[in-house]
């Protein structure tokens, strides 16, 4: 099944800096401060190819990391839904 | 105060204010919610070292208003973009998300849009698909509310914190003025985004209905600041205010509008049509008085005035019949 | 440790470099990967002033409050005259969970609750209202 | 209005007028010699006026107001009106200050560099403060700590120390009687007590400091210490700054600067004495 297609702001909407546990993203257009785990850096920065679904995203994925493939598409479903919410990406 | 009104009209007249009267200055245009208009007005004037900065700080926390603002309409927009239904900006917002003038440096509180009427079963429940939720947990009395308000009750964002005002006309259906809202969605004017802001008319007269027909004057002067700031920017095309002239008609706003343009023009310097804004009345002065009660310290001052404007705006939300209907319906609902 | 300012990683725009390959956690799709900063000024603020709410608010003084909260005439039968001081924020707190509004019976502090929930944005207290309403507001 | 008092704390002015002598005649007592604003401009006005015209007179209450104002706020009794312009000067520094990050923080200094302590209110940060401030350290302030964007640096805002319930009296056995104001009982938030600065606080209040180190103290536990991870020390100031999403990216910048930079200790203790012994020693391991 295809799940929704997303896109996120262009790379330089978003500040990043690593802390000890969790990463922070600062988003430009909306002054928030979001704080995120694995793998939303990744995602975001799989989206700046341009927009895609979870399956889609996955792919991107894999060509630059190990994960485990089995039931991977709903995990990134979930987290793209979730940054979806915080208006990190929309439907593209 | 006088002065703060003349500073944002011709900000010369600040020039070789002493430290009092900047401090007074300040104070009144904070309490007027013009400080961040005030603050670009005077951007680049050679002002006094802690003024300058704290002119910078009220710039900043414009920029701060209008990001907030235009990404709460962003949201809402997106939360609403597959119900094909207008969705149209109103107010502060608006001006932001048009570049208009009169969004320089403007304060804006929560999101207003309105939407047609038939259109709330829809939009309703799209808003709280997307996090919106009601202020209150139990709204009560939501059938008065729907039926006699020009809005929805408040919905909040449960992770934003940010309010939004989801109107269907301009004014509550018990107001004894009832502009066209039909006709001011189908007049809207769709930016970029797909988003939509009134006409150049209908933006002018919406601020109007509200200055006159809603309210006690209370944020009267910035009201009428962004009516100067439109006036001066859509009113240099001539055939503007042959079409004004002619919606406000349409609208019922005509004396309202008449009255606006007279004391933006007494207040602000704002150039108007003179057949429009007919005559100058006496009572031009007491809402004149009643704008610019405000002293140095940020008080409301002319008491009696401003209660003689609030017990007015009661008298205009509700008329009498309605009132006693209301009130009838009530009793009969008492228990026992 | 040191002061200066160089001695971290400044924040970048965009994300970090994926190009090498590494061990990704996707996480379970219940779980939650993001966390949003609220604004945390309702709690410093109540912390430098604390809020009240009249029954009935200073525009309808001298009504009296209904079993279930409206308004009403003064003398109304079955009715409650005007709280005499405003309630605390705190208090009108212990009473959403049950427990009765100071000075009151249980009776007249259920109307002043009833009547204390049919508050509309703009009228007074209801400010106070909803920051309790909203904790983490 | 009739009765008004100019200073300035720290980096901010204040205006504060009132319709009765007495508040004001305590400001002028405790606040002796502080500054003015700068140019004589005040950033910020803060008006204790009557609720209603005739309360001015009749148990009169004082209604706190301002440049910025909470609808719904609580006023208080006449006899309270010291708190009540103290409230007003923080309620304009929560609401309206664009150009620190406030944090909800003690803070003193030593050798030019900043401690910071932070924590909810009973945590006894404010005691602590005083205290280090009596005992070698400069009292920077007690409640809120002002950290530039621009530079990193932390501004004092030495106000007066606001010392409540038990506080009270240990501050008593540490500094002469002439710098308390009087006893204010029965407050909604206790028996309260002010305290002025020392006066190396005062004359040193225009001086920023660089942050060295961050304690989350914790009262009325056995003698603990832990390290804090840089997440939870940046969750914990975001929810202890009043204008942290105000501020947007500088914000930003400064708070994760200074979590990167700083190091962070959680401490809990069973009583002052213990708690200034362990802040001395974590300084010292800083290597500071």
């Amino acid at each position: 099944m295809a799940g929704p297609c997303y896109e996120a702001d262009a790379p330089g909407a978003r500040l990043h800096r690593s802390l000890d546990a969790l990463d922070l993203i600062y988003h430009r257009p909306s002054g928030m401060t979001h704080m995120v785990s694995e793998p939303v850096p990744q995602i975001l920065a799989a989206l700046a190819a341009g927009p895609a679904d979870a399956a889609k995203i996955a792919r991107r994925l894999a060509a630059t990391h190990d994960f485990d493939a089995n039931g991977a598409e709903d995990a990134i479903a979930a987290r793209l839904a979730e940054l979806e919410a915080v208006g990190l990406v929309r439907r593209a | 105060m006088k002065r703060l009104a003349d500073a944002l009209r011709d900000p010369a007249t600040a020039d070789g204010l002493d430290a009092e009267g900047w401090t007074g200055l300040i104070a009144a245009a904070r309490a007027e919610q013009l400080i961040g208009s005030l603050a670009f007005r005077l951007e680049g004037r050679s002002l006094p070292p802690r003024v300058e900065r704290i002119m910078e700080e009220a710039r900043t926390s414009a920029a701060q208003w209008r990001r907030s603002a235009l990404w709460e309409a962003e949201m809402a927009r997106r939360a609403l973009r597959d119900l094909d239904v207008p969705v149209v900006l109103m107010k502060g917002t608006a001006y932001a998300a048009a570049g208009l003038d009169a969004g320089v440096g403007r304060s804006i509180g929560d999101l207003d849009i309105m939407v047609p009427r038939e259109a709330l079963p829809e939009v309703e429940p799209a808003l709280l698909e997307a996090g919106w939720e009601w202020v209150k947990p139990d709204p009560y009395d939501d059938a008065y509310y729907r039926q006699w308000m020009h809005e929805l009750p408040p919905l909040i964002h449960r992770e934003r914190d940010r309010m939004i005002d989801v109107h269907h006309t301009i004014l509550p259906l018990t107001a004894r003025v009832t502009p066209d809202a039909a006709a001011m969605l189908a007049e809207s004017v769709a930016l970029p985004d797909g988003l939509r802001i009134l006409s150049p008319e209908d933006m002018v007269l919406h601020g109007v209905a509200h200055l006159f027909a809603d309210g006690d004057l209370a944020g009267g002067l910035r009201n009428l600041w962004d009516q100067d700031r439109l006036l001066r920017q859509f009113g240099a095309d001539k055939s503007f205010w042959v079409r004004l002239g002619a919606r406000a008609d349409l609208h019922g706003l005509g004396t309202h509008l008449a009255r606006a343009l007279r004391l933006a023009r007494r207040i602000y310097g704002t150039p108007v049509d003179r057949v429009i804004a007919g005559r100058g009345r006496l009572s031009d002065l007491w809402f004149a008085r009643r704008l610019t009660a405000r002293d140095g310290w940020g008080r409301e001052t002319r008491k009696l005035t401003v209660f003689a404007f609030y017990v007015r705006s009661h008298w205009l939300r509700m008329p009498p019949l309605m009132l006693a209907r209301h009130l009838w319906t009530k009793w009969r609902k008492r228990p026992a | 440790m040191s002061n200066e300012h160089d001695q971290h990683e400044p924040a970048q725009a965009g994300e970090p470099d994926a190009t090498r390959r590494q061990a990704l956690m996707l996480g379970a799709v219940a779980a939650s990967a993001v966390v949003s900063i609220r604004p945390a000024l309702a709690q410093s603020a109540g912390s430098v002033l604390n809020c009240e709410i009249p029954v009935p608010d200073a525009g309808r003084a001298g009504q009296y409050i209904a079993a279930d909260g409206q308004l009403v005439p003064p003398d109304t039968p079955g009715a409650f005259p005007p709280s005499p001081r405003p309630f605390k924020g705190e208090e009108v707190r212990a009473a959403m969970q049950g427990r009765s509004l100071p000075g009151t019976d249980p009776q007249r502090s259920q109307a002043y609750t009833n009547y204390i929930r049919r508050l509309q944005h703009g009228q007074s207290g209801f400010t106070c209202y909803a920051s309790l309403q909203n904790p983490r507001r | 209005m009739r009765h008004r008092f100019d200073l300035r704390i720290g980096p901010v002015g204040f205006r504060i007028g009132s319709a009765w002598r007495a508040p004001i005649a305590a400001l002028g007592q405790l606040y002796r010699g502080y500054p003015k604003p700068v140019d004589g401009i005040a950033d910020f006005t803060v008006r204790l006026e009557p609720e209603t015209r005739w309360r001015r007179f009749v148990r009169p209450s004082v209604a706190i107001r301002g440049d910025f104002t909470l609808p719904d706020a609580a006023p208080l009794a006449l006899a309270h009106g010291l708190l009540a312009a103290e409230m007003g000067m923080n309620l304009q520094m929560a609401l309206g200050q664009r150009r620190y990050l406030i944090l909800h923080a003690s803070a003193v200094e030593r050798d030019g560099r900043a401690l910071l302590m932070t924590g909810h209110s009973g945590a006894g940060k404010s005691t602590l403060a005083a205290i280090l401030g009596e005992r070698g350290w400069r009292f920077m302030g007690d409640e809120f700590a002002l950290l530039d964007p621009a530079t990193g640096l932390l501004h004092a805002f030495p106000r007066l120390v606001s010392l409540k319930n038990q506080a009270i009296a240990a501050m008593e056995a540490e500094v002469a009687p002439d710098r308390f104001g009087p006893r204010l009982s029965g407050t909604p938030k206790g028996d309260i007590r002010h305290l002025r600065p020392n006066d190396a606080a005062i004359a040193a209040m225009s001086a920023p400091a660089r942050p060295a180190l961050i304690l989350f103290p914790r009262f009325g536990f056995e003698s603990a210490e832990r390290p804090m991870g840089e997440s939870e020390v940046f969750v914990r100031l975001t929810q202890a700054s009043t204008n942290y999403v105000a501020l947007g990216e500088p914000g930003f910048d400064a708070l994760g600067h200074l979590v990167k930079s700083v190091p962070a200790r959680a401490i809990d203790y069973p009583d002052t004495g213990s708690a200034v012994t362990m802040a001395e020693r974590l300084w010292r391991e800083a290597g500071l």
